[in-house]
């Protein structure tokens, strides 16, 4: 028994020092995403270009971020974002940046751009990495919960928008990709935006009928809206 | 359907008003109490809603049952005419614009840029028929013309600074 | 207190910098996709054309800046197409016969340039430009001499050939008005002859 | 106040009432009036310009037309919002910051508004039904029409921000919004009597409106890409849906918001709390299904649309009659029914509201009948309806409420109050008549010039709505002259 719960804990700890280097694992991957052959498949067509390669290198600057918010005290890195954090209170600056990040590289031209251009495309994955994850990851945590629900809105919004604007125009807006590709990126972009509005309205709308102390409940530092 | 409806809303409005007016008026004087006026007045109301729902469905089922717009070209044979009108800021263009009376006549209309609204006046005062006429889209009307005369197209939705005049006229004249 | 003055700051310098990249990346909030930004270039800046040689239906090598007319329209083709090319196909045509008066005083030529030179031969140019018997006067068909020049081509027109899935290419269509300077100076839709033959005069 | 306070445990004064709450109630107070009052002459301007009294150009009729729309349709959420947010701040815990961020982005989108149809001539009515917008006809450019959507845009983020606020507090205090609403003790059948009334109405406006403003949002955006993209052509059907959609939400829940008023002030009055009950629960449950999904109404005449749409808004509409009438307005008739209050102008105008919406409702199922809608669709009985149950109904009951909130003591009325609310009552019950007698006789909706036949209506409409607008004049002076003593736990 006692064996089985040492391997256990063995097992966590592996686990626990792999989520410590998964910023470093992320952006090795944004990396490896950038080699010519990965490039060339996740750009291939324009659903994967929107929704599995840019996602991933959200990912892989999220994590970066979120290495660095939780560096520890006196480290550089925490010294450094102390100094950053106060150009950043309620995570307003880092929002900014992260909002034109997001909207700029949807755009069609864009796409094209990126998938045309090596290095439009380098400074496509430096820009998402670090001017659209790394920014979320560290300003998330310090934006109120009212700020929250209104960039929730806004983003199921924008990728309604984006979504609808791709399935609905009747010609081809990128170069580089077919019609029905397009259509394609459109009606995911749209599925993405219901699921994002049911994943974050569901825990406010419902949160509490499963019973439990609901006062105790509102009172997690996340606010039931995150 | 016009006075109908006209007579209709100002009996049950002025019946809503009534009713203000009676409990309002007495409202002051002693207080009774709470729970007994609750009581007396909430046993109408488990009743009354019901009378609402089956009103409601009777008539949705009565006015729905025969779909009540004579405007989808599925629903019954061929026209006997056909007329094509189509809308643009600010005018119409109204292919032929004489119609036998008595015939039912489809009104098969286009718009060319924005929300236009068809719809036939007998005098000033009058409304037969409408449809909104919509860019990308064929709506159908289907109208029969009882009566001979000049009927006056006018512009039901709002479609910019001349929205008023865009006007014109579709002669029914009395069949052979 | 310094927080909030710090973030204020750093907050509307990321929203004039945000605005600032959108509008260069735009053209001013004007070109969001890369077919209106090529349009909005050639009509602002006409840029040469490669002075790089081609083979003409007639076998012949020539550079544009040869060819004795003054003004020239350009469109990208090859020859294999079966979809929407049939209807390029017919607005050439057109186009043609629209311009049929000055095409015969040697004024102008519409040239289709094949972005496929391994497969379009100039038999099989002639073919595609001659698929109602004879070609008529001013009509060219041509592909890049080299392969490797068919990327200097597209470039220079701003045209992207993709794979459609069915074993042939998609591409972005457009005429091109070439001056007698030999610039790319407009593009015009493909499928407007109308168009293309109004923007051509009003240059004239 | 007595009788209530000594049979009722008063609510728990959540929120501190600060001098900066205050403020931020006085300016909403301020605002709400001075923009209802200009627009109220805007609307009289119209009616005048209709009967041939002035001779207003078309361009100009149009523009004042826009104008009156969108600026109505705003204020009128402000103003809900305001009742909502000083009765909900007794039971939950709400930030000054988002109820004036609110007044503040929605300020913003008022002066790009005005820019909009001042400098830009735009024209394109408040529905800016796509695809006009980009159909000036040399009259606005797309600038114009763009400044107008961004207009709207911020004034929807303003609401965002409140809405946000709102759910929030209501979570924190309840667990979920399902909670604050009621639906566990409607499944339950424990219903807790005490649940205030305010609480869920509050938290049904904040669900349905913050879907209603997610719909404007992207329909906003999609208009402004129109605009500007002409290689992207939206359906104009859909647009059409989503803008009914948006629009039918938020003109809605204003009056939900402002009914709020009505829960809190009678009881009162009466000294008998409005207690909360299934048939209430149930009744708001079913409201913000209702409210999301009548809008088809707005679409009968557009024969391209589904059947069972068509079908669902006229069935839809007359569901929606039921919580109005027979929960709402009973409910409030029941409780006046004998109950010794003492009339004075807060009261009169609250039950006139209640009066307002549950008469103009009829009106609007009545139009709501497909059969009917095919003679009566966009001609002056579509504004006879929504006039009714927004100035007899969403406005006194704001009118109302302020005015409560303004004479914690002191509530006698003189003789000349009751003058004026009669005169508000019944011209303003005449101006909606003259519409809706206009709608039997085909009168055109937005119609800038008249036919002869037509032009009696208008005049007697101008003449109803002056009168109207003197006594809300009166009304609203009395208000904003006893806005320094305004109480937030009046």
């Amino acid at each position: 028994m006692m064996v089985h719960l040492d391997r256990l804990r063995a097992v966590v700890r592996a686990a626990a020092s792999l989520t410590r280097r998964l910023p470093l694992v992320s952006l090795l991957l944004a990396v490896l995403l950038l080699l010519p052959p990965l490039r060339a498949f996740g750009e291939a067509t324009m659903v994967r270009q929107m929704l599995v390669q840019m996602p991933l290198i959200v990912l892989a600057g999220w994590c970066a971020g979120r290495a660095w918010v939780r560096a520890p005290e006196g480290s550089r890195a925490a010294r450094l974002r102390s100094f950053a954090d106060s150009f950043n209170r309620a995570g307003a600056t880092g929002i900014v940046i992260a909002s034109f990040t997001m909207i700029l590289w949807m755009l069609p031209r864009s796409l094209d751009a990126a998938r045309l251009s090596f290095g439009i495309d380098a400074l496509k994955f430096a820009s998402l990495a670090f001017g659209l994850g790394l920014p979320v990851a560290w300003s998330w945590v310090r934006c109120p919960p009212i700020a929250r629900a209104v960039i929730h809105v806004e983003v199921i919004a924008t990728l309604a928008r984006f979504g609808w604007g791709f399935a609905a125009a009747d010609e081809r807006l990128c170069a580089s990709y077919l019609q029905g590709d397009q259509e394609r990126a459109g009606m995911l972009l749209v599925a993405a935006a219901l699921a994002w509005a049911v994943v974050v309205a569901w825990r406010p709308l419902f949160g509490g009928l499963g019973g439990g102390k609901p006062a105790a409940k509102a009172d997690r530092r996340d606010g039931a809206i995150a | 359907m016009q006075q109908v409806a006209w007579e209709l809303s100002l009996v049950l409005m002025a019946l809503v008003g009534i009713v203000f007016l009676w409990v309002c008026a007495r409202s002051g004087g002693a207080p009774v109490d709470a729970a007994t006026v609750s009581a007396r007045g909430y046993r109408w109301r488990g009743p009354l809603v019901w009378v609402a729902l089956v009103a409601g469905v009777v008539i949705a089922i009565g006015t729905l049952r025969h779909w009540p717009l004579p405007a989808y070209a599925r629903d019954a044979g061929a026209p006997d005419v056909v007329v094509q009108a189509t809308a643009r800021q600010w005018s119409w263009d109204i292919v032929p614009d004489t119609v036998p009376a008595g015939k039912t006549v489809e009104f098969q209309l286009h718009s060319t840029d924005v929300n236009h609204g068809f719809a036939l006046y007998r005098d000033a005062t009058h409304v037969v028929a409408q449809a909104q006429v919509m860019p990308g889209y064929v709506n159908r009307l289907r109208v029969r013309f009882d009566q001979p005369g000049e009927y006056q197209v006018l512009c039901l939705e709002y479609c910019g600074i001349a929205h008023a005049n865009m006007r014109a006229v579709v002669k029914v004249v009395a069949g052979s | 207190m310094v927080g909030m003055a710090r973030t204020l700051g750093a907050s509307l310098v990321a929203l004039a910098a945000g605005l600032a990249v959108t509008w260069a990346a735009t053209d001013g909030f004007t070109a969001f996709t890369l077919e209106t930004a090529r349009r909005a270039a050639a009509l602002a800046h006409p840029a040469p054309v490669p002075a790089l040689p081609l083979r003409f239906a007639d076998g012949q090598l020539r550079r544009l800046a040869d060819l004795p007319e003054q003004w020239l329209l350009v469109d990208f083709v090859y020859t294999r197409c079966t979809s929407l090319c049939l209807a390029q196909g017919s607005a050439d045509a057109r186009t043609m016969e629209l311009l049929a008066s000055e095409a015969a005083q040697g004024r102008v030529a519409l040239v289709s340039i094949s972005f496929d030179p391994d497969h379009d031969d100039p038999a099989a140019l002639r073919a595609f430009i001659a698929r109602d018997g004879a070609a008529p006067p001013g009509r060219l068909a041509a592909a890049p001499a080299a392969t490797q020049d068919v990327a200097r081509w597209l470039d220079a027109f701003g045209v992207v050939v993709i794979d459609d899935g069915a074993g042939g290419y998609a591409h972005n269509e457009a005429i091109g008005i070439v001056d007698p300077d030999r610039r790319l100076v407009a593009l015009i839709d493909a499928g407007d002859p109308e168009a293309a033959v109004a923007a051509l005069r009003v240059r004239w | 106040m007595s009788a209530y306070a000594a049979s009722v445990k008063p609510a728990p004064f959540v929120t501190p009432d600060t001098p900066r709450a205050k403020f931020a109630f006085q300016l909403y107070a301020a605002v709400g009036i001075s923009v209802f009052l200009l627009m109220m002459v805007a609307g009289v301007i119209m009616r005048a310009g209709q009967g041939a009294w002035l001779g207003i150009p078309p361009n100009y009729f149009y523009e004042v037309l826009t104008l009156h729309g969108a600026g109505m349709v705003g204020t009128a959420g402000l103003a809900g919002a305001a009742v909502m947010w000083y009765f909900l701040r007794r039971y939950v815990e709400l930030s000054n910051g988002a109820f004036l961020a609110m007044m503040g982005l929605s300020l913003v989108g008022v002066v790009l508004i005005l820019l909009s149809i001042g400098l830009g001539g735009f024209a394109g009515a408040w529905t800016f039904l796509y695809p006009l917008p980009g159909h000036g006809m040399g009259l606005w450019g797309t600038g114009a029409a763009a400044t107008f959507m961004i207009g709207y845009l911020a004034i929807g983020v303003g609401f965002l921000v409140f809405y946000a606020d709102c759910a929030l507090a209501i979570i924190r205090r309840y667990g979920s919004l399902a909670r604050g609403l009621g639906l566990d003790q409607l499944i339950s059948g424990k219903v807790d009597p005490a649940h205030p009334a305010a609480v869920v109405a509050s938290t049904m406006a904040v669900i349905v409106n913050v879907l209603g403003i997610l719909g404007g949002a992207i329909v906003l955006v999609m208009t402004l890409v129109a605009l500007y993209e002409p290689g992207i052509a939206m359906d104009p059907l859909l647009m059409k849906n989503l803008i009914y959609f948006f629009g039918h939400v938020f003109i809605n829940v204003t009056i939900y918001m402002a009914v709020i008023g009505v829960y809190e002030i009678i009881p009162r009055y009466t000294g008998r709390p409005w207690k909360v009950n299934r048939a209430f629960l149930g009744s708001w449950a079913a409201v913000v299904l209702l409210v999301l999904s009548v809008y088809p109404h707005h679409l009968l005449m557009d024969y391209a649309m589904p059947r069972w749409a068509a079908a669902m808004g006229q069935i839809v509409s007359y569901l929606s009659g039921i919580p109005v009438i027979l929960v709402t307005a009973w409910g409030a008739l029941v409780n006046l029914h004998r109950s010794g209050a003492k009339w004075d102008t807060p009261l009169r105008l609250v039950v006139l509201g209640v009066f307002g919406w549950a008469a103009g409702v009829i009106p609007a199922i009545v139009d709501a009948t497909i059969r009917v809608n095919l003679v009566m669709h966009n001609t002056l009985w579509v504004p006879g309806h929504f006039h009714f149950y927004l100035l007899l109904g969403m406005l006194p009951m704001v009118l109302g409420t302020l005015l409560y909130a303004c004479t914690r003591e002191g509530r006698a009325s003189a003789p000349l109050d009751k003058l004026v609310f009669w005169g508000y009552a019944i011209a303003g019950v005449l101006f909606c008549g003259v519409f809706l007698d206009s709608g039997v006789h085909g009168i055109a909706r937005r119609f800038a010039t008249y036919d002869a036949p037509w032009i009696g209506y208008a005049q007697a409409g101008a003449v109803a709505g002056t009168v109207v607008l003197v006594c809300v004049l009166f009304l609203g002076g009395r208000i904003l002259a006893r806005l320094p003593r305004a109480s937030l736990a009046a």
